[in-house]
């Protein structure tokens, strides 16, 4: 800081020491307004960049997707906080702590494409977070590749993703839509093979790759699919399509799509057809979807990704040979209770949670915060953590995390396929009340 | 640019209204036609047929020999035949000027140019009087400008045959008397041929060179203006049976 | 060809969601009818209707049938500010709606739905809600109807016949019939017509929000902010189905469309059919604007 | 019909080619996340021009525009997906097929009053979204994902030409012959007939433009997206967001779409983190104030009250 210039001349000249104590008052305010300033920003920039990761991301917090969306960053957050105050993630010899940073993406895919860039160059993020849906993760992935940052996509399901574009740096943690119905139809198949299936679903992208998987696995296994049909978003009436799967002769009903139509196509079953066995998308693992059912929803089955009483611990780990990273489902369960009001997690909080630990588990495996590594230690890695198993093939695609089976019984929502982690067994056939 | 235009035999019906009833008649560019007749008795309906707006139920429409019944307003305007409104519609948005150029770029000149075509609509402004009104927009007109608005329009495009629809309604004495000689003087200058659809009998009579009375859609009497006024059949249409025995 | 049997429980279907459908695009026809404006916000207003018949369940354990008849009396004060908020500078001392003035109507009814219904996602969020309601159902023949769809349509055709006979028996019923035919005949009758145009107005909200509280019945869990966008379309095009001002074209109206969708799903899938009976509205419109009613 | 020769160029058309010119020149140094920002923000603008030239220009609302962007993002889409075309032919070929599709729908309804054919608009996309559900080609339910990289400075460049072709063509129908007959049509459109304008021909060129430019932008945004699906692409909220930027910003005004676009998508980048979800509430409200108060939109209340503008604003 250059010396105030005094003014030489034309000033009649003070006593001299008075001159001298001038200038010490002068420069004394100067140094204390530089170290205020110091201080003030070296308090608001968070700490050195090497004691923290970087992990950003958007999320629909309002638009289609903001109950979903809410939910997730829930889980992240939750997820977030176990590891921080659980030694954080090792590297290089060196302890991170995670912070994130997030943005709302109003469901709408331009803002994803606006968004993800600011994260990383404005934010210096140096990991991400798929946005939830498939059509946002889609949005979102090239963005990935081109910053060459990692990706984890807990929101975006479709395989079409994987399948029909090739992107690096897109790992996906939760199961594909394709592998959705894949329980309740190998269920059907091992127990009662002669049941004919009818398959009515919502025309999203989600529930047309869930059920169409589910129409091909079901006929490679020999089952017999006799009716197929899918309804638009918002549609108020389904009985006539109800009505022509049960003159087709079918036994059992797969499909459904949403929270909405899910409900839509349980209140017209009452009074149109009493199908034997019943697994609807998405719906079925909302909590008030039995509240507002009551008696109808039991023995109402449906796939979910992760549900808290799951029985995935370290001890089912080690059975499996696998290493345990990360809270049990219970643990999970309690902290994002004591974060979220009391609040118990749906299944997009786990997969977001668990997408968090995944990314956290390959840092640390891989030593490193590069890239490259980073990508190549998830690409290896076969472990669990309370979301489920992860393993990726090389295209990125989940091949381990197997999906759940719930049903209603008596009011309460039991696990009930696969065996390994069942709590009780189907009821078979669905009665209606 | 002479034209003649030839209806015969023109019906137009609207569901179980007869409006018109086998109407012939036959305009030329040069000559003025006075058509006249009671309210109601089908003279706005002819004269939307004869300029498109309406298409006849029967007969045809010939302009210089070529069929054109059934043809659009617009078309009609393109081959020089073009109508005034008896309640005027001006372009309420824009200006005198405007108002004018617009038919001048689509009527029968097909002027391209908007620069020469607002030039040239402040002359044809200045022939019915309206130059000072020329840049105010046409929602400030009385009615009377707005007329004479419309008169400038149809003048703007050109048309070589006229179809005036009750322009001269609603004046006083000595604005009729003005606007009476204004539209000889501008006809002569022009040499356009007009139909001239009136109540105002002072008008018809000292314009035209040849009259048409309709009564219920049907032609009645035609004539010269002397001949039909004194034409019993038109009187009783006009005034009612008793009249007729009185002598003018 | 899909079995008798599932045609005829199709078609029955259809009749049901075609009388819900009608009186939901009922309050749309009157105020076509009587002002000769398109409220493009109509939809929002069935949804506020559903969130009032939501409401005075949650909280008071109102049935949707019986909350129909307190959204109506809503409707009315909410129709009496639209009309003097909206269209009162538009009507006032005209003889006929102006081109002019259709498009102000027209975009600022449109601001009314965002406004109102991205607000309603501000207070009630995106998540979708229902009225737990199911009165069981009955057996006509092979036929298993719902009760509750059963009951909403006789409501809805009571609704439609109602406003029929106020319209065409009582004193302020003709009155506002014939100011939708000819305004300045109604003053020179001595009926002031900005009373008159409210009234209209205000009985078109009514029976729209009384509409919204009955669709609910449908929707086991369907109600958001955004099911405006969705019931607004059907509305317009059950409107010009049925011929716009028509007291029973909207009936008409409906049920055609209900039916296009319930029954044609059978032959063409519920896609083409749900597409089909949208366009419909555009030969209609070119062939018989005033509807298929005579 | 003779071309006119090119009026002499407006004060405004020099405003936004100077900005368009800066902001070409600009792009490569601009970094790449307000680059994003800027291309979103043209997509805005060049949709909202395209509107201009049907509802701007003759006063037909069309509620349902977002069928000509969502013909042209599934055009983008199967090019570029199945046949593997670069981007850009995507977008021009995404313009031609909305172009006849305007052709086609804008025969039948502009022949409608315009009430009619503001709900005929309306129910179009719903059409559109259910047939493409039908279409195996297109994805079905199942959508269209592509396998293009991230590329702002292509999309960037791309966009910003649509915009300038827009620009030029509204500066050059609104001040030549063409515009008088438009004005005289949203005027009295009655009265404009019988003064010899070809009415139905105008109206449907317009619409047609109008299609052209909304198919071209719908395959830019595809291509930004790199991906489709049938209820983002039949989305209404663009219509209605388009219809809310012509209205604030001026309809049937040169500068009013891009004013628009500013006013109504910039703000949006706020209540991302403040206020979230509060702006479509703004924007519903400044839509109906100026319905009812100022038609004329933000230029044109500058033009009525400030009469010097009027000669540098349009």
């Amino acid at each position: 800081m250059s010396q105030p210039a005094e003014p030489e001349t034309g000033t009649p000249s003070a006593p001299k020491t008075g001159r001298g104590k001038l200038i010490a008052i002068v420069v004394a305010v100067l140094v204390l307004v530089a170290v205020g300033a110091a201080a003030v920003y070296y308090l608001t920039q968070p700490p050195g960049p090497t004691g923290t990761i970087k992990v950003g991301f958007t999320i629909s917090l309002t638009g289609r997707y903001n109950v979903e969306g809410t939910n997730s960053r829930n889980g992240i957050m939750t997820a977030a906080n176990w590891i921080n105050s659980h030694g954080g993630i090792k590297a290089q010899g060196t302890v991170y702590n995670i912070s994130l940073v997030f943005y709302d993406d109003q469901s709408i895919p331009g803002n994803v494409n606006t968004l993800y860039p600011q994260i990383v160059e404005q934010d210096k993020a140096q990991f991400l977070l798929a946005p939830y849906s498939t059509l946002l993760t889609g949005t979102a992935a090239p963005i990935a590749d081109n910053y060459d940052r990692v990706m984890l996509s807990h929101g975006g399901a479709a395989d079409t993703i994987w399948t029909q574009t090739t992107r690096r740096n897109l790992v996906e943690v939760l199961s594909p839509a394709s592998v959705y119905l894949k329980g309740a139809v190998e269920w059907i198949h091992t127990n009662h093979a002669a049941d004919k299936i009818a398959v009515l679903h919502e025309s999203d992208p989600f529930s047309t790759l869930a059920a169409d998987s589910a129409i091909s696995y079901a006929q490679s296994l020999g089952l017999n699919v006799v009716y197929n049909q899918s309804y638009p978003t918002g549609a108020t009436d389904l009985s006539p399509q109800l009505n022509a799967a049960m003159a087709a002769g079918a036994d059992d009903l797969l499909g459904g799509g949403h929270f909405n139509d899910g409900l839509l196509i349980m209140n017209q079953l009452k009074t149109i057809w009493t199908p034997k066995f019943v697994s609807l998308l998405v719906a079925v693992t909302e909590p008030s979807f039995q509240a507002q059912l009551q008696a109808t929803a039991n023995n109402v089955t449906g796939p979910s990704q992760w549900e808290s009483a799951v029985a995935y611990g370290p001890t089912l780990a080690q059975s499996l040979g696998l290493p345990w990273y990360g809270p049990t489902p219970t643990e999970f369960t309690q902290l994002y209770g004591s974060l979220n009001a009391g609040a118990s997690p749906s299944y997009h909080s786990a997969e977001a949670g668990g997408a968090l630990l995944v990314l956290a588990q390959a840092i640390g495996r891989a030593n490193s915060l590069n890239t490259t590594d980073v990508r190549a230690a998830l690409g290896n890695m076969h472990i669990m953590n309370f979301f489920g198993q992860f393993q990726i093939a090389a295209s990125g695609l989940q091949i381990a995390h197997s999906m759940i089976v719930v049903q209603w019984q008596a009011g309460a929502l039991k696990i009930v396929y696969p065996a390994d982690v069942a709590q009780a067994s189907v009821q078979y056939p669905y009665t209606g009340s | 640019m002479s034209r003649t235009l030839e209806a015969s035999e023109i019906h137009k019906y609207f569901g179980g209204v007869k409006a018109v009833q086998g109407v012939s008649l036959t305009l030329e560019t040069g000559r003025i036609m006075g058509l006249i007749g009671p309210n109601g008795s089908g003279k706005s309906t002819l004269l939307n047929v004869l300029a498109g707006i309406e298409k006849p139920t029967k007969g045809t429409v010939t302009v210089d020999g070529r069929r054109v019944d059934g043809w659009p307003a617009h078309r009609m305007v393109g081959l020089g035949v073009a109508k005034t409104h008896q309640i005027p519609k001006p372009f309420l948005a824009m200006t005198c000027r405007e108002n004018v150029a617009v038919a001048m770029m689509y009527g029968s000149r097909r002027e391209g140019e908007p620069a020469s075509a607002l030039e040239e609509s402040l002359r044809i402004l200045a022939t019915v009087g309206l130059e000072r009104r020329a840049d105010a927009p046409a929602s400030n007109l009385t009615v009377q400008e707005r007329k004479r608005l419309e008169f400038a329009r149809v003048l703007a495009t050109g048309a070589g045959l006229v179809l005036l629809d009750e322009i001269f309604a609603g004046l006083s004495p000595d604005e009729l008397r003005d606007t009476i000689a204004l539209f000889a003087r501008v006809q002569k200058e022009q040499g356009f041929g007009a139909l001239v659809v009136e109540h105002v009998m002072r008008a018809v009579m000292t314009l035209s060179d040849h009259v048409v009375v309709i009564e219920e859609g049907r032609k009645i009497a035609e004539g010269s203006p002397k001949e039909v006024v004194e034409n019993p059949a038109v009187i009783e249409a006009y005034l009612g049976s008793e009249a007729t025995n009185v002598t003018p | 060809m899909p079995a008798l049997e599932v045609l005829v429980t199709d078609l029955a279907f259809g009749l049901l969601l075609g009388c819900v459908f009608a009186v939901i695009a009922h309050g749309l026809n009157l105020i076509w009818g009587v002002a000769k404006i398109v409220n493009v916000a109509h939809g929002v207003f069935i949804m506020l209707g559903a969130y009032g018949a939501y409401f005075l369940n949650l909280y008071l354990g109102i049935n949707p049938l019986l909350s129909a008849p307190v959204d109506a009396a809503i409707g009315l004060a909410v129709g009496v500010g639209f009309y003097f908020g909206f269209l009162h500078r538009e009507l006032r001392g005209k003889e006929s709606i102006a081109q002019q003035s259709e498009m102000v109507t027209l975009v600022a009814t449109f601001g009314l739905a965002l406004f109102i219904s991205n607000l309603a996602l501000r207070l009630w969020t995106g998540n979708f809600v229902g009225i737990p309601w199911s009165p069981g159902s009955i057996f006509v023949g092979f036929l298993q109807l719902p009760l509750g769809a059963l009951y909403v349509a006789i409501a809805s055709v009571a609704i439609i016949a109602l406003t029929h006979i106020f319209l065409s028996r009582t004193y302020l019923g003709n009155a506002i019939r014939a100011y939708s035919q000819d305004i300045p005949a109604t003053q020179l009758m001595g009926i002031n017509p900005t009373f008159v145009a409210a009234v209209g107005t205000a009985l078109g909200f009514s029976v729209t929000m009384a509409g919204g509280a009955l669709l609910s019945v449908w929707l086991p869990v369907g109600i958001n902010p955004g099911m405006g966008a969705l019931y607004a379309p059907i509305s317009f095009v059950i409107v010009v189905l049925g011929g716009p001002g028509k007291m029973w074209g909207s009936l008409v109206g409906g049920i055609s469309l209900a039916v296009i969708i319930d029954v044609g799903q059978a032959f063409v899938g519920t896609s083409l059919a749900t597409a089909i009976a949208f366009l419909t509205l555009i030969p209609i419109l070119l062939f018989r604007p005033e509807g298929i009613l005579r | 019909m003779k071309i006119p020769k090119l009026p002499a160029i407006g004060p405004t058309l020099w405003g936004i080619g100077v900005f368009l010119l800066v902001l070409g020149g600009l792009a490569p140094w601009i970094p790449r996340f307000t680059l994003t920002i800027l291309v979103n923000l043209l997509i805005f603008a060049a949709l909202a021009y395209s509107l201009n030239f049907i509802t701007g220009l003759t006063g037909y609302v069309n509620f349902g525009h977002v069928v000509f962007m969502a013909v042209g993002a599934y055009t983008l889409g199967y090019t570029v997906g199945t046949i593997r075309l670069h981007p850009l032919g995507g977008v021009a070929l995404g313009g031609l097929v909305a172009l006849v599709l305007a052709l086609g729908l804008g025969a039948v309804t502009l022949r409608f009053r315009g009430v009619y054919f503001a709900i005929a608009s309306l129910v179009t996309p719903l059409a559109g979204l259910n047939i493409v559900l039908v279409l195996p080609a297109l994805g079905g339910g199942q959508g269209i994902f592509l396998n293009i990289g991230f590329d702002p400075l292509s999309w960037f460049y791309t966009i910003w030409a649509i915009i300038a072709a827009e620009v030029g063509l509204t500066y050059w129908i609104t001040h030549g012959r063409l515009g008088y007959g438009i004005r005289a049509i949203k005027s009295d459109e009655d009265a404009a007939k019988s003064l010899g304008v070809n009415a139905p021909r105008l109206k449907l060129f317009l619409f047609a433009l109008s299609g052209l430019f909304a198919g071209a932008t719908g395959g830019v945004y595809a291509w930004t997206t790199s991906g489709i699906i049938p209820e983002a692409a039949f989305d209404l909220t663009f219509s209605l967001r388009m219809l809310a930027m012509i209205v604030i910003g001026g309809m049937g005004t040169l500068l009013g779409p891009l004013i628009g676009a500013i006013a109504v998508y910039l703000p949006s980048r706020f209540f991302l983190t403040i206020f979230i979800g509060t702006e479509s509430i703004i924007i519903g409200l400044v839509v109906i104030l100026i319905a009812l108060f100022v038609p004329g939109g933000i230029v044109g209340t500058l033009r009525k009250y400030v009469p010097e503008l009027r000669r540098i604003l349009e």
